[in-house]
């Protein structure tokens, strides 16, 4: 134990001195600028969207809404995602390890190459009008083989990227025998490898396609497509709030001025997400055809034991901010609350992304359970849930991380000002998102349907019934835009403006009587193996009664 | 050491109860799958067809005993059925044409139960009939019309039907032969032809023979 | 003792006759979730059973050998089609079936395998990928329906969901190979 | 792992709001019969034409108030479109898809299913109060999906 302190204290010291290294930060810094372009561009198409949903704004003709729309989903929900997770798990795990291996390093340039060619390949497609199928493309609808083929090496590039940290990660344990692993690295493992696990789907559905776009097989099996399909849609989306939750375990209780909650408890959190997260992707398909009652209530089930682990780390923030409250002297039942650093956006910023996910959780075991999806399933009212979920749970958490991860990364120090413009950047995305999503939510539950440009359908009473909201949705629109320029302003005079000066990455410690972590935490083969057995249990019923019960296939339709 | 022998034992009380328990859940090690305990056990204990009426595809009523001293080769299918039930009276076919003629209608009959009466009016039997080329006569198709007395006859044929919600049966399927007193005296493999029609006319051959 | 509660509520949840008939419908769930559920409520009950009957367990089931034996037995009783469309129709059978998964395979393999030795874990953990991957080819490619009181296609599925599980099995086998173990205790 | 008393009791009030959604859901789907749409015929999606009962499409009275409407659905309509049934009849509508997959919601009703090709789905609703509903595609089908929408008149 003793060795490890100090090992420990070294480590930390010389890190201290020397910053983020130059070479590791090199990488950081690339994937991070490359999601804040992306945003840019994300956001400005969601501008676009917003404002022809409220029927302030035609469409030239040379754009159509559904190329945006494509645009949009693909750049902000896999994309910008993608890229921010790597840059900040890569400069993390090369903070809390000590520095990334060579190997590693040559892993995530690989990675970055093949996520770009992928997305390069996709956002081609898009703009010459050959794959204005939604991020979900779902056939029959069918885009230039091209696009599917940009998904396999955005697949490729997770998966490289993957390696890397699990590669990193074993060399570590190998030089530091018997010592666990660092929480942070420890999340980034957890995070990769349920993305990996989430990708195979996908990676299995593109490969059905590939073949069939290019005209060497007549048909493809439409169902399962969609099945594989959302096995990594929704798993996703699991990752990328997996990334936001390990910030709000180390870096948040650092800022506050607290210590770690438990250690074990965020490893649990983890590992349970690991497990039961792939079959989640079901609760998507709550009205399709071709999947009978009884598998669909069995994955209610799954899909609810999803919310376990953010159960758990809800209670663990709660604790966490109580007890720092009450170390500054708070008393009372909520003195602590007044004691948190509302005006340190470091804090404010993923403050408010966790407490969106309350509302933002409670509507997703809402959607879970059959009757409530039925009624909100493919309404605005989803689109409302996950602009909550991704778009300020894990965005603006994002953002809180980025106001100390890139002047880590570039040497330089956040000054007032920018702190300010940062609060005012938070605050502009609450409300923008509130109008939003809150606008979203309510439409939808009036049976607004998603995914579809400004239509009165003739006029009909019910439709312009809608219209007022949908003005709303608009006005949100925009202020979230304006909240997208001021961030990736935000983020590049961080990274290339401010001030030069040291800023510390932050990792909470333990507190000194905490428990030892247990070492089974660490026995990555027996969570692999439970998972796929969960994801099994999840699958082989469906999917085997797709095959073998299939309909004649599809062919392909180009129907835009 | 003693306690060695408590563990040896131990080991020996668990062997002896394996065995024990496989050989009465299969029947001594004959019957592992329950379609096989079934046929078994109906073979041992020969039921009795019991009175039912039965309406056949030229809409006859009539009760089972009409058949009285002949034998009946029985199947039990529904029309609607796209694969099993198909095959089945294909074979039955083959089976009717693999008989002496002297004993068709004479000795024994063809019958085929419908267990769906729902949907398999007369009519519908008539065309089905047609199908495989059966006379209604010496090869008939019947439905019973009675739903009690159909499930009861299931029951006592061991015959498993269970609907899978989308107008189609799940079922098993076999040849059934009754004796001239209506008593159950075999099932057999519907895709062993040869075999089925061997059986068939050795024991027809047995009896004209005496 | 806490373990012991949670286990005996998962063992009446399980017994519930709704929860059970549905468990029951679809045939992979039966044999891969409601089976290993009871089997699982068993090992949660075994440390309460230990402390209560401690010379049992100690004189009978000394190295571990008895218990798992019986594990073994019970749970290739219980993979027989036969069994399966019993547990459906036969009452007894379905009592047999909540009395034998819990207390003749769960609780003696908790207490089993602490007991034996490496090899002997290496030995079952073989026996059962086999057994499992065996299962697996004769459900798939078995051309006539094995239960009567499931579709086909319910049994490919569960053929299907055996070869999972013995990849599952086979995986976590190799693997602890290549993991110091040592790191973990 | 040793937990701390109110976190344990947080995980059993949380685990237990779980456990009640489900078994609510269970008891409409499985007593109530108010399962999600999950029909499991299929269909070939070159033949709707020529295969029944969609080579004819249309409302029919199946019973006493009591009506099946047989509907494809293709890129950008629903036929038969502008439905008209009495108030209080209870309809069931039998849908597949010509081409890719739709949506089929009835605004302001509980109404929502996929339809997709190669699938045969269904779902019953009972329209009792008279009035104008506005039936749409939800899911993304095509450059014309904003204008996918009939109307169905309940008099």
């Amino acid at each position: 134990m003793e060795t490890t302190v100090l090992k420990e204290s070294f480590i930390e010291k010389s890190n201290k001195k020397l910053g983020a290294k130059p070479e590791d930060a090199r990488i950081s810094l690339t994937y991070l600028s490359l999601a804040f372009i992306l945003l840019l561009v994300g956001g400005t198409l969601g501008l676009i969207q917003g404002l022809n949903r409220a029927g302030l704004f035609e469409l030239p003709a040379w754009l159509n809404y559904y190329q945006v729309l494509t645009a949009h989903g693909i750049l902000l929900v896999v994309a910008f995602t993608t890229l921010f997770m790597t840059g900040y798990f890569y400069a993390g795990v090369s903070h809390t390890l000590g520095g990334l291996t060579s190997k590693a390093r040559k892993f995530a340039w690989s990675a970055l190459a093949s996520l770009l060619v992928g997305t390069v390949m996709i956002m081609t497609t898009v703009v010459m009008g050959d794959a204005s199928v939604m991020y979900t493309f779902y056939p029959p609808m069918q885009a230039s083989p091209w696009f599917y083929i940009g998904l396999v090496f955005l697949a490729l590039g997770i998966w490289l990227a993957g390696t890397g940290v699990f590669l990193n990660a074993a060399s570590w344990k190998k030089a530091n025998r018997g010592q666990k692993l660092p929480l942070f690295s420890f999340f980034a493992v957890g995070g990769y490898l349920l993305l990996i696990l989430g990708s195979l789907g996908i990676t299995a559905e593109v490969l059905m396609l590939i073949p069939w776009a290019f005209g060497w097989t007549e048909t493809v099996n439409v169902m399962l497509s969609r099945t594989l399909f959302w096995a990594f849609g929704h798993t996703a989306v699991n990752v990328w709030y997996l990334v936001a939750v390990s910030a709000w375990y180390v870096a948040i209780p650092k800022i506050i001025g607290g210590k770690t909650f438990s250690d074990v408890l965020a490893r649990v959190v983890v590992i349970l997400s690991v497990i039961l997260n792939v079959p989640g992707g079901f609760h998507h398909q709550i009205i399709d055809p071709a999947i009978t009652q009884g598998v669909k209530f069995m994955h209610v089930f799954m899909s609810l034991s999803i919310a376990l682990p953010s159960l758990l780390t809800a209670f663990a923030m709660f604790a966490i901010f109580e007890r720092a409250g009450r170390k500054k002297g708070a008393t009372g039942l909520l003195g602590w609350f007044k004691k948190l650093p509302w005006k340190d956006v470091r804090f404010l910023a993923p403050m408010i992304a966790m407490i969106t996910f309350i509302p933002a959780g409670a509507g997703g075991i809402a959607q879970t359970n059959n009757q409530l999806n039925q009624t909100v399933h493919n309404s605005l009212w989803v689109v409302g849930h996950f602009h909550l979920t991704v778009g300020v749970t894990v965005a603006l958490t994002f953002f809180g991380i980025t106001y100390w991860l890139i002047p880590y990364l570039s040497k330089r120090v956040m000054t007032a000002r920018l702190n300010k413009l940062g609060l005012i950047q938070t605050w502009l995305w609450a409300i923008g998102m509130l109008f939003m999503s809150g606008s979203m939510h309510w439409v939808g539950l009036l049976g607004s349907p998603r995914r579809t440009s400004f239509s009165t359908y003739g006029d009909n009473a019910t439709a312009l019934s809608w219209d007022p909201y949908l003005m709303f949705l608009g006005i949100g629109g925009t202020l979230l835009f304006i909240g997208v320029v001021l961030m990736v302003y935000i983020a590049f005079h961080l990274m290339f403006r401010a001030p030069k000066g040291h800023t510390e990455f932050p990792v909470a410690e333990e507190e000194k009587d905490a428990a030892p972590t247990p070492k089974w935490t660490e026995r990555w083969g027996l969570w692999i193996v439970l998972a796929i057995a969960v994801i099994s249990m999840g699958y082989v019923i469906p999917i085997v009664d797709m095959i073998v019960n299939a309909p004649p296939g599809s062919p392909g339709f180009r129907t835009w | 050491m003693i306690k060695n022998k408590h563990n040896a034992v131990a080991i020996i009380v668990v062997l002896l109860f394996g065995v024990a328990l496989f050989y009465v859940g299969t029947d001594g090690f004959q019957a592992y799958t329950a379609e096989s305990a079934r046929t078994a056990k109906l073979i041992d204990e020969k039921p009795s067809f019991p009175e039912v009426t039965l309406e056949d595809s030229q809409e006859r009523m009539y009760p089972f005993s009409e058949f009285e001293g002949k034998y009946v080769m029985l199947t039990f299918i529904y029309t609607s059925c796209t694969d099993v039930c198909l095959q089945l009276e294909v074979n039955l076919a083959e089976v009717y044409d693999q008989i002496p003629e002297k004993y068709i209608g004479e000795d024994i009959v063809f019958l085929s139960v419908s267990f769906d009466p729902t949907r398999d009016t007369p009519e519908v039997l008539d065309k089905y009939r047609s199908y495989f080329e059966s006379d209604g006569e010496t090869w008939r198709m019947a439905r019973i019309p009675d739903q009690q007395e159909l499930d009861s006859l299931l029951d006592d044929f061991g015959v498993i039907v269970i609907p899978d919600g989308e107008g189609n049966f799940v079922h098993n399927s076999a040849f059934y032969l009754a004796d001239r007193e209506g008593k159950l005296i075999d099932v057999m493999d519907y895709t062993k032809i040869d075999e089925a029609a061997q059986k068939v006319t050795s024991i027809l051959d047995a009896e004209a023979g005496e | 003792m806490k373990q012991a509660i949670y286990g005996l509520v998962l063992y009446v949840f399980l017994m519930l006759p709704p929860v059970a008939n549905l468990a029951e419908s679809v045939m992979t769930i039966h044999m891969h979730m409601q089976m290993p559920l009871f089997v699982i409520a068993g090992m949660l009950m075994t440390p309460y059973l230990k402390q209560r009957f401690p010379t049992f367990f100690a004189k009978w089931n000394r190295n571990g050998v008895p218990g798992i034996i019986l594990f073994m037995i019970i749970i290739m009783y219980w993979m027989l089609p036969r069994t399966m469309d019993e547990a459906l129709t036969i009452y007894a059978i379905e009592i047999f079936k909540f009395i034998s998964l819990p207390f003749l395979a769960g609780v003696p393999l908790r207490d089993s395998w602490i007991k034996l030795g490496k090899m002997g874990k290496n030995i079952i953990f073989v026996t059962l990928s086999l057994l499992c991957g065996f299962m697996g080819i004769l459900y798939i490619f078995s051309p006539e329906q094995l239960c009567n009181n499931y579709l086909i296609v319910e049994q490919i599925t569960l053929g299907w969901a055996f070869l999972f599980l013995a990849l599952s099995i086979i995986i976590y086998f190799i693997q602890q190979f290549f993991v110091d173990k040592t790191e973990y205790e | 792992m040793k937990m701390h008393r109110s976190e344990e009791i947080w995980l059993i009030i949380s685990v237990t709001v779980l456990v009640l959604s489900m078994v609510v859901t269970g008891y409409q789907t499985f007593a109530l019969g108010m399962g999600p749409p999950s029909n499991t015929e299929t269909i070939d999606p070159q033949k709707v034409d020529e295969t029944a009962p969609f080579d004819e499409p249309g409302v029919y009275k199946v019973g006493d108030n009591e009506y099946e409407v047989v509907m494809t659905l293709q890129i950008f309509s629903f036929t038969p479109g502008d439905i008209e049934i009495p108030a209080g009849a209870e309809v069931t509508f039998t849908m597949t898809s010509k081409d890719v997959v739709h949506g089929f919601q009835i605004a302001g009703t509980n109404v929502n299913a996929m339809v997709m090709p190669g699938h045969i789905q269904k779902i019953t609703q009972t329209f009792d109060e008279p009035g104008e509903y506005l039936i749409l595609c939800n899911e993304y089908c095509g450059a014309g999906h904003q204008a996918m929408a009939t109307t169905i008149t309940v008099k």
